[in-house]
């Protein structure tokens, strides 16, 4: 069994290299990579079978018990967003691949697509799975070095400055990450998360904050987390949109696990975390009124993701076991929603050949079909029911009022939230599928990546891969009950850490 | 001061393959220099990889020390002598040492252990007898060619890359 | 039950596919479901008027989440709102959508959605089963509002029902979750059983009122119901009527027997109910649009509801639920009416409706039964509601009792008012005006029309059917139903509201004037707010939005600053006897190093900032060596050399100053004590937390111990990396491979041509070639 | 390895002129400015990890000196994977930087052309409550596209 835990690293990082060894072929190309990303999902529901049976999965790379060598370790939370990942993935990868044959030509080869697209699985499988601070760095710096590749990809000169906000951001956060980690060093001598958590209880309790802090900072920085989010919204709608949606999936929630992983393992608390409250406060809010600004539906998109890393924000913040559990919750179902919702954009862009939602109109009636894609995830993620949004909403309003006065105002704050993210979802839908049918718009950037006004040219892939997300969004509905059963459970374990520790270490500290 | 002002502030571009400053004359010495040294610092890149084990060197230093040898033998011989000794393109080579250390890694699950295990692999050579090797080496085989790759690669986008950007630019005649 | 909700989904997902063969079908086959529902329910009456009939299906049991049903006597009668009044607006909307409407597939299948989801509505007996079909009527009458959204006035009316509803949806919610706590179950029949106290509760049910009282158009939440008159009529007659602006006075209804005795319950009840009712009433008075006079109507005695469900008390609820189906009776055929005058008579403008009562003298009598049943009239059952409805308040008596008496008297003389309005306005002869020419209406519009007018007048006289789902949701007690209480105060109450209503309707012209100084509307109030929210988003947006990378990497610098500096200084302390170097070297060097860092600051050329990186570097790299780190030492110097190489590489074609403008002084003296300060923060937090460790690394001694034999490397840092963690070192030859890529794809590939054709492609604007040329 | 690790106040002086020096770098406009900023940032987080592993000692190599003289090695591993992690980084931004200026004639990082739009706006472009088409000139008036930090 714990074989399995190192191949949804080691997997794509093989098919990676295969991509560019074989890359005079497209076809094997895109076979490697959807048969890899299938056997890292197939893997990863073996993984959260098996971890939600018996506790958390440890493997020791290359024999080395921890803390000499670097464990990975799957455990409900891990097991269960590498799952929805990697479906996610899958899904974006067969959607891009349709989308590239569509408008370049079956022949296209690519040196860079799609080794990059697998590296960057490689690097989420690898972020969520370790047990190690620094393999944690490592796999930061795979994912986000991908996702620099992916987003600088065949830019124009219009969208250069996104990809270098984006980058220079990034690229801050990282050396950020390392001074962390350099410091986390200096105070205890280890690296390893679970040595970590026993050794840091040996420092004076304000140094402790110190480190909490920095690493509250550095995962803030990619989670998107307010006043840390500044890059996202000016750097997201600018990618191409399979890209966009692979961003808004994953890349945040990775840095929003970190988070979680991080602060319930070393950084204990029993009391809700006001500094964490507050911030969650201004990221629902600051992310919403964003949104309800914009007249670009990637960029209105993009507030939107960030107004919702609030609501996980929240749910850690309450900082007992129904939050987190609420928080795991709430990313699982945000990973697909948001995806969905920038690969729906990408269709509507495809066929308006525009963003900006004044000047579309009418697909109501012209593309009732996509009407429909779009509404599913748009109500999923306004939180309407019974959609998964719901239900996630719903564990996270619990766990704020069963924690306190102040959670319960701040769960007030969730509620506002959603409120203004039906309003920016509402005009989305008044503005694009409402109204009077407006003629295709030319390509405005043609240098660029995304090529749109052909929706003559949008084969049925593209939408049936949107489809599945939308499945896989009404799955999570449907099966609530069990997968609130296992984050309800996996929020006892990282409370409780011990389970954590002892499956890494060996003995209970 | 102004020869501070002008010192860094050349009027052609730097290290241009293969060219000198005024004329099309090769610079003799440097090119016969990375003659000579670029074979030498291949060599000396192997003996590193083989001894990391034992004292500073390994995979990264020594694929570096290759890939410096490659960096040499662009500068004197620009574009003309560029290029691997066998020809293969540089994103195979970094794909196979990438491959060559992810293979490294997965072979231990097909025996049973943990990735990335590794054991000590006796093996009896003729004429050279019994030798010995920490089934690492292959990881760090990997590191090397994958190095090698990337600096070689390195060449090929920014050095040749923009090189030919300049031409068509028509800021450089070769 | 779940089964039955569930049929109506699927059935109506089915119905596209009906309507492709006839549209006027799909109708017909949507009418059978809520037919069929009426008939399950009846045909349950005797359990549900006992014990109830329960269902519960499990969904996410750790949250609490369960679908839980319950056919109960306020159930039964919601019922034969929601499904006798849906099959029968049904089947009128087969005749008033015509046979080649575009909005009929679609509307089709949203009402009947809407069926379904209102019956589970009715039918759940758990909040947060409650809340989840709450808001699905919400969705669903945002789409049947908004219609095919070509119209602005849809487009409009749809958002702010749907914004305005939700607001209150959201809000009960959370009163919803405050409540499910502190009673520690969200089943509503345990709930009002055993009603939980506290100050949770105490915040839960002004929230959860918020959710009523949008829902039914309370004050000042009412605006969106007139204006979502602009739906089709069997809309607005199934919806905005009869059924979902109901679910607010339901959901009143239902927790008011757990918490009626509370003040922070029955004062907003009875206060926005009252306002509501004069508001609305007077507001009818006023319109001159049909629809819009019924749905000030509707307004109005959905405020009459609130108050007696809310208010308390056994007599209030027999009111209650008579006036809840008398409402649902009267309105749905009163709005039918509107529709089939409009497409009989193209308008419903009563300004130019004129002698209709010679024209369609049918349809003048079963509107005269209809209206006569909302002002009040013997024997309907608006009659037997409203008596109920006196009785309740003036038997309590009291300042409470006489005050609310004398409010909805007020109100009653309203509503006979509008009703006189509505009657003359549609069918009277208007003195010049020159009657209006219609053509007759089909039987599938007057039948339903009938059907339902005359439930009004049959349950009027046989008003024991009514007591009986009426007593089991009140209680037992000696006051019933009736049409004939004898001579009292209750009964003078209904001859004045009469009375005075008719005055009122005689003065017409009168009150008309008086309109002209409305002080307050609601609207404006609406759209202020929603003009203030888009104010605010763009206001802080831009502010907070800068779109400077600049300012982004300085707020983060900031937080790293803000939030870390003043950590460590109260949370640790600078160690005692902290030695100024351990090796004399690392002065020297870490001068040079110093020393360059800051030349490499004010360097304005390229060159020199290289150059001074690869002295920083080198400088390093030698402190590596001092640090007793030959391994890193050398990759060090490798890797600058490298890194020089690629920067001179790309420096030869760029500018060999930096091109940028400058920056005002006061923007650099920022930066600069910024960074200064930053760097500082770092440096001390680096030296105060490794003077707190206590313990030696975990893993040093291991690594050294193991590292020959386990390893098979006397390097331990080649042990490290290659063995130990050998992992790192995969993931960091993947970060240079992606790298590798990145800056091929960058430099090669500098410009993607889609059509295959390699134009040639201006200087200094990147190659035409793609990165396959080169590739290959 | 033994005795106190703390960091002696020579190299904690480096260090903090280091991230001084490319914290003010990174805050440039020039991306080749910021460029290197990210190369003195990061020899400055390579020094630090080196040095937080304790004080200088023997190289860790095995039979140059005891478990008690050897520096601990787990930093300078770490350190040596930063290195090449930052400098396969150094050459992807390198590259940005040229393809940037490539495409626009300069590497200087501009200011969001829709981020400065909206800021420049009284209500929302796509506001519910407007229908007729916006003209072309919201869309293009960078006439505000710079802004500074301060």
């Amino acid at each position: 069994m714990t074989a399995l835990i190192a191949l949804p690293v080691l997997l794509p990082i093989l098919g990676a290299a295969i991509t560019v060894i074989g890359s005079r072929s497209p076809t094997l190309q895109r076979v490697v990579g959807v048969v890899v990303l299938l056997a890292v999902s197939a893997i990863a529901v073996v993984l959260l079978v098996e971890s939600d049976a018996r506790g958390p999965l440890v493997a020791e790379l290359g024999g080395w018990a921890a803390p000499v060598g670097i464990s990975l370790v799957a455990d409900r939370l891990s097991a269960l967003l590498l799952l929805v990942s990697a479906l996610v993935t899958l899904a974006v990868l067969v959607y891009a691949i349709d989308q590239r044959i569509a408008d370049y030509g079956r022949g296209t080869v690519s040196t860079t697509f799609h080794p990059m697209y697998l590296m960057l699985s490689a690097g989420v499988s690898l972020a969520y799975l370790t047990g190690d601070l620094f393999t944690l760095f490592v796999a930061f710096e795979i994912m986000l070095t991908a996702s620099y590749v992916l987003i600088t990809r065949r830019t124009s000169a219009a969208k250069i400055r996104a990809g270098m906000t984006y980058v220079t951001v990034s690229l801050l956060s990282s050396l950020l990450f390392l001074t962390a980690i350099g410091l986390v060093y200096a105070a205890t001598g280890t690296v390893n998360l679970a040595d970590l958590a026993g050794r840091i209880e040996l420092l004076p309790p304000g140094l402790v904050t110190v480190l909490g802090l920095m690493l509250l900072v550095v995962f803030g920085i990619k989670a998107a987390m307010v006043p840390l989010h500044f890059w996202l919204p000016d750097s997201y709608p600018n990618a191409p949109g399979p890209v966009a949606a692979l961003f808004a999936g994953l890349l945040t929630k990775v840095g929003f696990y970190a988070m979680l992983r991080t602060q319930t393992l070393l950084f204990h608390r029993e009391e809700p975390w006001t500094l964490l409250l507050v911030l969650s406060v201004a990221t629902m809010l600051v992310g919403a009124l964003g949104a309800l600004a914009q007249n670009d539906v990637n960029r209105l998109l993009s507030f939107l993701l960030v107004s919702h890393i609030g609501f996980m924000l929240f749910g850690l913040a309450v900082f007992d076991a129904a939050g987190v559990s609420g928080a795991a919750l709430y990313a699982a179902h945000h990973i697909t929603v948001l995806a969905t919702l920038f690969l729906v954009s990408g269709l509507i862009t495809r066929r308006t050949g525009t963003v900006a939602l004044d000047r579309m109109g009418g697909l109501a009636r012209t593309a009732p079909g996509l009407a429909v894609l779009f509404a599913i995830p748009a109500l999923t993620l306004a939180g309407v029911p019974p959609t998964a949004g719901f239900v996630a909403k719903l564990a996270l309003l619990q766990a704020g009022v069963a924690a306190g006065p102040w959670t319960t105002a701040v769960a007030g704050v969730v509620i506002i939230a959603s409120l203004l993210t039906l309003y920016a979802l509402a005009r989305v839908w008044v503005r694009v599928f409402w109204g009077e049918p407006k003629p295709a718009l030319p390509d405005d950037d043609p240098d660029d990546e995304v090529v749109v006004g052909t929706a003559e040219r949008t084969p049925v892939p593209m939408y049936a891969a949107t489809a599945g997300l939308v499945a896989v969004s009404l799955a999570i509905a449907v099966f609530a009950g069990p997968l609130s059963a296992v984050t309800g459970r996996a929020g006892v374990d990282l409370l409780d850490r011990e389970p954590y520790r002892t499956a890494v270490l060996g003995v209970g500290p | 001061m102004t020869i501070f002002d002008e010192w860094d502030a050349p009027r052609e571009p730097w290290m241009l393959p293969g060219a000198c400053r005024r004329g099309r004359t090769r610079r003799l010495l440097l090119e016969v220099a990375a003659r000579t040294l670029f074979p030498t610092m291949l060599v000396f890149s192997l003996y590193l990889l083989l001894v990391g084990h034992y004292s500073p060197g390994g995979g990264f230093a020594a694929g570096l020390v290759a890939g410096l040898a490659f960096v040499l033998r662009h500068i004197a011989g620009g574009s003309v002598g560029f290029g691997m000794p066998v020809p293969v393109r540089p994103p195979v080579v970094i794909g196979s040492g990438l491959a060559i250390a992810v293979l490294t890694a997965l072979v231990p699950l097909l025996v049973g252990s943990p990735a990335l295990s590794s054991a000590k692999l006796a093996v009896d050579i003729p004429l050279l007898g019994p030798v010995s090797a920490q089934t690492s080496l292959f990881l760090d085989i990997g590191v090397y060619l994958l190095i090698v790759g990337v600096v070689v690669d390195l060449l090929r986008s920014l050095g040749a890359g923009i090189e030919r950007d300049m031409r068509e630019a028509e800021e450089w005649l070769p | 039950m779940l089964a039955l909700v569930l049929a109506h989904l699927v059935v109506a997902a089915a119905l596209p596919m009906v309507s492709a063969r006839s549209r006027r079908a799909a109708f017909g086959v949507a009418a059978i479901l809520p037919a069929l529902t009426l008939a399950w329910a009846l045909a349950n009456a005797g359990p549900a008027l006992g014990p109830g009939l329960t269902s519960t299906t499990a969904w996410a049991p750790t949250l609490g989440l369960e679908l839980s049903f319950r056919l109960d006597a306020l159930a039964l009668a919601m019922i034969v709102l929601v499904s006798g009044i849906g099959a029968v607006i049904l089947v009128y909307a087969m005749g008033y959508f015509g046979p080649t409407s575009e909005d009929a597939t679609r509307s089709a299948a949203l009402l009947l959605t809407f069926a379904g989801v209102m019956l589970g509505l009715v039918l759940a007996d758990d909040l947060l089963t409650l809340y989840v079909f709450w808001e699905l009527t919400s969705v669903t009458s945002f789409l049947l509002v908004g219609q095919s959204g070509e119209k602005r006035e849809n487009r409009r009316a749809a958002v702010q029902a749907l914004l305005v509803t939700v607001l209150g949806g959201l809000a009960m919610l959370l009163g919803f979750v405050l409540l499910g706590e502190a009673a520690g179950t969200y089943r509503i029949s345990e709930i009002v059983a055993a009603p939980p106290t506290g100050p949770m509760v105490t915040a839960a049910l002004p929230l959860i009122l918020l959710g009523a009282f949008t829902k039914s158009a309370q004050l000042p939440f009412h605006p969106w119901l007139p204006a979502a008159m602009v739906a089709p009529t069997p809309v607005s007659a199934y919806l905005h009527a009869a059924s979902m602006v109901k679910a607010g006075v339901y959901l009143v209804a239902r927790l008011s027997p757990g918490f009626s005795d509370l003040a922070v319950w029955w004062v907003p009840v009875v206060v926005a109910g009252l306002g509501t009712m004069l508001i609305g009433g007077w507001r009818a008075l006023h319109q001159t649009d049909l629809k819009r006079v019924l749905a000030f109507g509707t307004v109005s005695q959905l405020g009459f509801l609130m108050v007696l469900f809310g208010a308390g008390g056994r007599i209030a609820a027999l009111g209650g639920i008579a006036m809840l189906l008398a409402h649902g009776l009267f309105k749905a055929p009163l709005f039918m009416i509107v529709g089939a005058v409009e497409h009989a008579a193209g308008s419903r403008d009563l300004r130019k409706l004129s002698g209709l009562r010679t024209s369609m003298p049918g349809l003048a009598v079963a509107a005269a039964v209809a209206a006569a049943s909302m002002a009040g009239l013997p024997p309907l059952l608006g009659f037997v509601g409203k008596e109920t409805a006196f009785e309740a308040f003036l038997g309590e008596g009291g300042v409470r009792g006489w005050a609310i008496a004398l409010g909805l008297l007020a109100g009653s003389v309203l509503t006979a008012a509008y009703s006189a309005r509505f009657l003359w306005g549609t069918f009277a002869a208007k003195p010049g005006v020159a009657p209006t020419p219609v053509h007759a209406p089909g039987p599938l519009t007057t039948a339903p029309i009938w059907l339902s007018a005359a439930a009004g007048l049959a349950l009027g006289i046989a008003y024991p059917l009514v007591d009986a789902p009426a007593e089991a949701y009140a209680g037992p007690g000696e006051y019933h139903l009736a049409l004939w209480h004898g001579l009292g105060l209750p009964l003078l109450f209904s001859a004045i509201a009469i009375g005075g209503g008719l005055t009122v309707h005689v003065l017409r012209t009168r009150v008309d004037r008086l309109a002209k100084h409305s002080p307050f509307d609601a609207q404006h109030g609406y759209e202020g707010a929603i003009a203030g929210l888009e104010r605010v988003a763009v206001v802080v947006t831009g502010r907070v939005q800068v779109g400077s990378l600049p300012a982004y990497l300085a707020t983060i610098i900031v937080v790293v600053v803000v939030l870390i500096g003043p950590a460590t200084l109260f949370g640790g302390a600078w160690p005692v006897g902290q030695p100024l170097y351990h090796s004399i070297i690392q002065v020297p060097l870490g001068l040079a190093v110093a020393v360059a860092a800051l030349a490499v600051v004010k360097a304005r050329r390229r060159f020199t900032a290289v150059l001074l990186v690869g002295v920083i570097g080198y400088g390093v790299a030698g402190l590596f060596i001092v640090g007793g780190a030959p391994d890193l030492a050398l990759a060090q110097f490798l890797v600058e050399t490298l890194s020089l190489v690629a920067f001179v590489f790309v420096l030869r074609r760029l500018p060999a100053h930096f091109t940028e403008q400058p920056s005002p002084r006061r923007a650099q003296w920022f930066r600069a004590g910024l960074a200064a300060v930053g760097g500082t923060v770092v440096a001390g937090v680096a030296v105060v937390l490794s003077a707190a460790r206590v313990a030696p690394s975990s893993t040093s001694a291991d690594f050294i111990a193991l590292a020959p034999d386990g390893a098979g490397a006397d390097n331990v840092i080649a042990a490290i990396l290659v063995d130990f963690r050998a992992l790192d070192t995969v993931g960091e030859i993947g970060v240079l491979f992606v790298a590798a890529a990145g800056v091929a794809s960058l430099v090669l590939a500098t410009r993607y041509d889609r059509k295959g054709l390699s134009a040639s492609v201006e200087s200094g604007q990147g190659s035409p070639r793609h990165e396959e040329d080169l590739v290959g | 390895m033994t005795g106190p690790t703390t960091i002696n106040l020579a190299m904690a002086v480096t260090v903090g002129v280091l991230y001084t020096a490319g914290f003010y770098l990174l805050l440039q406009r020039s991306l080749m400015r910021v460029l290197i900023g990210v190369v003195v940032l990061g020899h400055g987080t390579n020094l630090l990890l080196q040095i937080a592993g304790g004080p200088p000692g023997r190289a860790p190599i095995v039979g140059t000196g005891t478990a008690e003289t050897i520096t601990d090695p787990l930093p300078q591993a770490l350190a040596l994977t930063a290195v090449v992690i930052t400098f396969a980084l150094t050459t992807y931004l390198l590259a940005l930087g040229y393809r940037s200026f490539v495409l626009v004639g300069h590497d200087e990082v501009q200011d969001d052309v829709e981020d400065r739009r909206i800021a420049t706006q009284k209500m929302p472009s796509a506001s519910l409550d407007d229908d007729q088409d916006h003209t072309d000139e919201d869309h293009t008036d960078e006439a505000a596209t710079r802004q500074d930090p301060s």
